[in-house]
């Protein structure tokens, strides 16, 4: 029954793929990418990856979506030139096929699993989940430049403005009808998305949540504020808003320049202040992240559409 | 177990209603019923496996967390009902490639 | 051991520092970032001299559970390389930007993107763990893709959209190498590996990996993007783009064949892979000579150079490890990497003083430009006879390792590759450097502050000096090598 | 009890499947949009059965789904508007605003 | 049994991202059949770290730093995608075959 269950779920991922690929017309693989996310979450859910499953959910369903959403209706508006209807390409699916069936076939040809063991190494971070552990501890370096990532992308978005527009409020100008659905929406979810991904941070040193699960929904709910007017989005010159993108990642490097100065080595958390060391590290990664990915999604400052 | 028997009742209905929903979705002629019947449907069949569901519930949190989830996505399908339609009702809806 | 965290952490701190401050004080902290953190791998490579490669495991876990760095010769090496081009491309950018009078947007970008793609070079240099390669790799991948659009001209993006497919679909088949690393070993540490028991995906996770690298690195035939990118982007950016960016998939290779895989380097992938590389010196050498930027024909010849640095695998890699010319070959390519990186580093430089000097870099609008500027004609002579491998330079050096090491191994058609390559070199070369010395001047020349003249000059000048001091450098690189044979030049 | 949640599933997912069939034949944009919406509300209903199935920890997932239910139709409302930034309910509603009102401007727009 | 369903899933996905990489035109779709490639290989990679007895956290910590990765990347690629059409009204890579 449960294995009905699985191929029912990877045949419908298989379908909203296919969909997204093969469909005709960008919108509808734009939509088909977005249950493609939804059901990939259920699909770590499935596989009892529940951190990955958070991350999904909010990134793949959530954040990308409506990247790709808001992208294709500015697309439709400015560019003259439609994109060539293409047939079938025999190339390309041969070597879609072969890559597939080799990865396939390395699968039944994968020797027994051989893990590393993090049971004797995870109490010394004072972390209950493990996937916390491995990226706040064990694989540190690797959070850290990934935190580092966003920035780099997010400096890349920035470049794409016009010089003009440069210190123009970040985004289009979003606004929204006083009183209307989408503002009193706007006004609604932000203190429950709040608490809620706060609730994630906390709760990721044991449980399922953690500073990217946490952010990535945070994000989320600024970005509804923001698209509906109710928060205004900041300008690249504001101080607050350059300290908050580089809290984060600041805060982990000088932990870990710290803690070189004080003879250990490099982003190195001795077992007696782990917990609380992590903890502030995660609040404000979480911060960063979450402030990074908003207006990583909302774009360069745009001043106005142009009318072409 | 009367809980057991509330659960299945109650996710049975609820799933009834998805069913209606998607049907509604399929089959009514034109976006605004289908709009109509999907919005109606599927946040009542969410609302019964929620409850459903509540009846195996291990504790006071996750009772919290049911009638949450269930509330946001109600919170959600309204507003997105709303703006869909209008949005359905202003701009030229081309079907691009 | 500081040294090396210092190298990793201050071009990323600088670059953080850079986007909280306020703008006014974006270049005295960049400057000084990249003079402390030139500083201190000065520092790392002398400690490598004395005692050996330097090794940090992060957060104090081991392999499989950490991720361990390790500063050898040859990451000792490279990161002194990218510290003197960082460190010339800062003072030149400095100098372009006061002369040009940037707009606040690229005035605000530059100096972060420069510093994040620096750490990025320095952590892939260092590390032995495949994944967090591919972070790094990332990393470079969108500053690099990020300084190619920052002129924000339609030319500019299409070169960077092109690059960064390119970039992503190299990653993503990188990525699924790693993915079957770890399915089937457990551990993506490279010490590890080279260690392990071997399962049947591995072929498959090399080849895969290998095709990425080769993507990003812009080997033929995945050079196309490398060209319009390079030639797009701000000349300061051009120059760490080409000289540095190429090295650092380039050198995911050299530790994947040599170190962590080299029991399935088979004779015949060795061949391919130098084949493309010959493929491309040829071509890239051949579409070169009929460019008519100054910035495309540098551009093209950097596609080029890198061909050379691929003879590598079938000279020194697989059987040949073990033979005497191994250690001549291997130090050869990577002195190719070293010098390139140095020479062309300059080149670019020069193309900027170009611009800023005449408006221009079409070779008919450079004519008799050097009466004006000696020294940058000076400059770029010196970077050409290290790209046409004439000696006394360092890509005399590592031409002639290499052209020994391929007759020493009965490999003779690589030897007439390094010949026609120079004689493409010194061809396509040629043009620029006519325009550049010819008597009559066409256009008029705003003046260019001798210290930013210098900073080229004094990159071509180290790119020479590689190859007259060349004893010391060879024997940094056999540092930490895998197999350090006893044979010298 | 395991058995009927598995059940469960399998009804949800079909009720899923009927949904991307509306995904793919449209045939306007907001039918997507909505068809969508439903598989979101579906995917938060089968998120909450597999956490009685399996780990009541996965209702957290289910939450992070709902909270994050509207983003997408928010950024779609928001690219309907002529300056992709606007609100559906600024502009007044056609006149009449009914179906067939409807019908006929989409005629004269064409497809 | 499950593990090899979700395993055969990711490389079919895999294969469907190279496919639309190499057949699609259009930026936006090539951007979402890069996702695709990267979610399979996820896919893949967790299905292989759930097969000890014990689930392997490792993998899932890579796989969340590879979906932030993705998303960043993804962000760029769209921003240059938007900056390319309102400069020159391009949706596709102009002279694909051959540059200059």
């Amino acid at each position: 029954m449960s294995l009905a269950l699985d191929l029912a779920l990877c045949g419908l991922i298989l379908c909203v793929a296919l969909g997204a690929v093969v469909g005709r017309g960008v919108f509808r693989s734009v939509i088909f990418f977005i249950t493609y996310g939804l059901l990939l979450a259920i699909g770590w859910a499935r596989l009892g990856a529940k951190d990955v499953a958070l991350a999904e959910a909010a990134i793949g369903a959530g954040l990308t979506g409506v990247l790709l959403l808001t992208a294709h209706g500015r697309l439709r508006r400015m560019s003259v030139e439609r994109a060539p209807r293409v047939g079938p390409n025999p190339m390309a699916a041969t070597t879609g096929i072969a890559v597939a069936l080799a990865l396939g076939w390395a699968w039944f040809a994968l020797p027994a699993p051989t893990a590393p063991d993090l049971a004797a190494a995870l109490p010394l971070t004072g972390m209950g989940n493990p996937v916390t552990g491995v990226l706040l501890h064990f694989r540190a370096w690797d959070t850290l430049l990934e935190s580092i990532v966003l920035l780099a992308a997010l400096l890349g978005v920035w470049m794409l403005a016009r010089d003009v527009d440069w210190h123009a409020p970040l985004g289009l100008r979003y606004h929204a009808r006083p009183g209307g659905v989408l503002a009193s929406f706007g006004r609604l979810l932000p203190p429950i998305g709040l608490s809620f991904g706060s609730y994630l941070v906390w709760a990721g040193a044991d449980g399922t949540g953690g500073a990217f699960q946490g952010g990535t929904v945070l994000a989320a709910v600024v970005l509804v504020a923001m698209m509906a007017g109710v928060l205004p989005p900041p300008r690249v010159a504001q101080g607050g808003l350059r300290a908050a993108l580089v809290v984060g990642p600041g805060v982990f490097l000088l932990s870990g320049l710290l803690a070189v100065a004080l003879g250990m080595g490099f982003l190195t958390l001795p077992p007696a202040v782990a917990k609380p060391a992590t903890l502030i590290i995660e609040v404000a990664l979480t911060v960063s992240i979450a402030v990074t990915l908003a207006v990583l999604v909302i774009g360069p400052p745009d001043d106005k559409e142009p009318v072409r | 177990m009367v809980t057991d028997l509330a659960t299945y009742a109650l996710t049975g209905l609820g799933l009834v209603f998805f069913w209606a929903g998607t049907i509604g979705l399929i089959r009514f002629p034109d976006t605004f019923s289908r709009l109509h019947a999907l919005t109606k449907a599927d946040n009542l069949g969410l609302g019964f496996i929620a409850l459903g569901l509540a009846f195996q519930a291990d504790g006071w949190a996750t009772l919290a967390m049911l009638a949450l989830i269930w509330m946001l996505a109600l919170l959600a399908a309204g507003t997105v009902a709303q703006l869909v339609a209008r949005a359905a009702l202003s701009p030229p809806e081309e079907d691009e490639e | 051991m500081t040294a090396l965290v210092i190298v990793l952490a201050l071009p990323l701190a600088g670059a953080l520092a850079v986007i909280a401050l306020p703008v006014r004080a974006a270049v005295p902290v960049a400057l000084s970032a990249t003079a402390l953190t030139a500083l201190s791998a000065l520092v790392l490579a002398a400690s490598v001299w004395q005692g050996g490669p330097v090794t940090l495991m992060v957060g104090g876990w081991q392999p499989p559970l950490g991720i361990a760095l390790q500063a050898d010769g040859l990451a000792a090496a490279l990161i002194v390389m990218s510290a003197l081009v960082v460190g010339a491309v800062a003072m030149a950018a400095w100098f372009e930007m006061a002369a040009a009078r940037a707009g606040p947007r690229a005035a605000f970008g530059f100096w972060p993107l420069m510093l994040l793609l620096w750490g990025a070079l320095n952590a892939v240099y260092v590390s032995r763990d495949l994944f967090n390669l591919y972070v790094g790799l990332e990393l470079l991948s969108l500053a690099a893709v990020a300084l190619v659009a920052i002129s924000g001209t339609a030319q500019a993006l299409v070169a960077a959209l092109r690059y960064m497919i390119f970039a992503l679909a190299g990653s993503l088949l990188y990525l699924a190498g790693v993915v079957l690393v770890y399915a089937g070993h457990g551990t993506l540490d490279i010490g590890l590996l080279s260690a392990r028991s071997p399962a049947p995906g591995d072929a498959l996770a090399l080849g895969l990996m290998t095709a990425g690298l080769l993507a990003k690195t812009a080997l033929f035939p995945f050079h196309v993007w490398l060209p319009p990118a390079h030639a797009s982007a701000p000349a300061p950016a051009s120059a760490l783009l080409s000289a540095l960016v190429p090295k650092a998939s380039f050198l995911i290779l050299i530790r994947l064949w040599f170190e962590a895989m080299p029991e399935l380097a088979s004779t015949a992938a060795l061949l391919m892979l130098a084949g493309l590389g010959a493929i491309a010196v040829i071509w890239g050498g051949v579409l070169a000579l009929v460019q008519s930027r100054l910035k495309l024909i540098v551009a093209y010849s950097t596609v080029a150079q890198l061909g050379y640095m691929f003879l590598v695998f079938p000279l020194a890699g697989g059987d040949g490890s073990a033979q005497p010319w191994a250690a001549g070959a291997w130090t050869g390519a990577m002195f190719q990497a070293l010098s390139h990186g140095l020479a062309k580093a300059a080149m670019f430089l020069v193309a900027g003083i170009c611009i800023a000097a005449v408006g221009s870099d079409r070779l008919g609008d450079l004519r008799g430009l050097a009466r004006a500027l000696p020294m940058t004609g000076f400059a770029f002579a010196l970077a050409a006879i290290t790209l046409m491998g004439l000696p006394p330079s360092g890509g005399f050096t590592a031409k002639y390792l290499l052209m020994t090491s391929a007759f020493a191994a009965g490999q003779w058609p690589w030897a007439l590759v390094l010949a026609g390559g120079g004689l493409l070199a010194a061809a396509y070369l040629y043009r620029p450097l006519a325009a550049l010395f010819t008597r009559d001047a066409r256009l008029p020349v705003h003046p260019v502050a001798r210290a930013w003249q210098g900073v080229p000059l004094a990159l071509a000048a180290l790119a020479v000096l590689l190859g007259l001091l060349s004893a010391a450098p060879f024997d940094l690189l056999q540092i930490g090598r895998p197999e350090p044979a006893v044979e010298g030049l | 009890m395991t058995l009927w949640l598995h059940i469960l599933v399998l009804g949800l997912l079909a009720s899923l499947a009927g949904a991307l069939w509306r995904v793919w034949h449209g045939p306007a944009q907001s039918d997507r949009m909505m068809a969508a919406q439903l598989v979101g509300t579906g995917g938060v209903a089968v998120l909450s059965v597999l956490a009685a199935l399996q780990d009541w920890d996965l209702l957290v997932v289910a939450l992070a789904l709902a909270v994050l239910a509207a983003l997408a139709a928010v950024g779609f409302v928001k690219a309907q508007t002529p300056d992709s930034a606007g609100d559906p309910e600024e502009t007044p509603p056609p006149t009449g605003g009914d179906r067939r009102s409807r019908a006929v401007r989409a005629t004269a727009h064409g497809d | 049994m499950s593990l090899t369903v979700f395993a055969m899933t990711g490389a079919s996905l895999v294969g469907l991202g190279i496919y639309g990489l190499l057949a699609l035109p259009q930026l936006l779709r090539r951007i979402i059949s890069f996702n695709l490639i990267g979610s399979g290989l996820f896919l893949f990679l967790g299905a292989a770290g759930a097969r000890g007895e014990a689930v392997d956290a490792v993998p899932q910590a890579l796989i969340i730093t590879g979906i932030v990765v993705a998303l960043a990347a993804s962000a760029l690629a769209v921003g240059l995608v938007v900056a390319l059409a309102r400069r020159s009204g391009l949706v596709v890579l102009p002279d694909e075959a051959n540059p200059r």
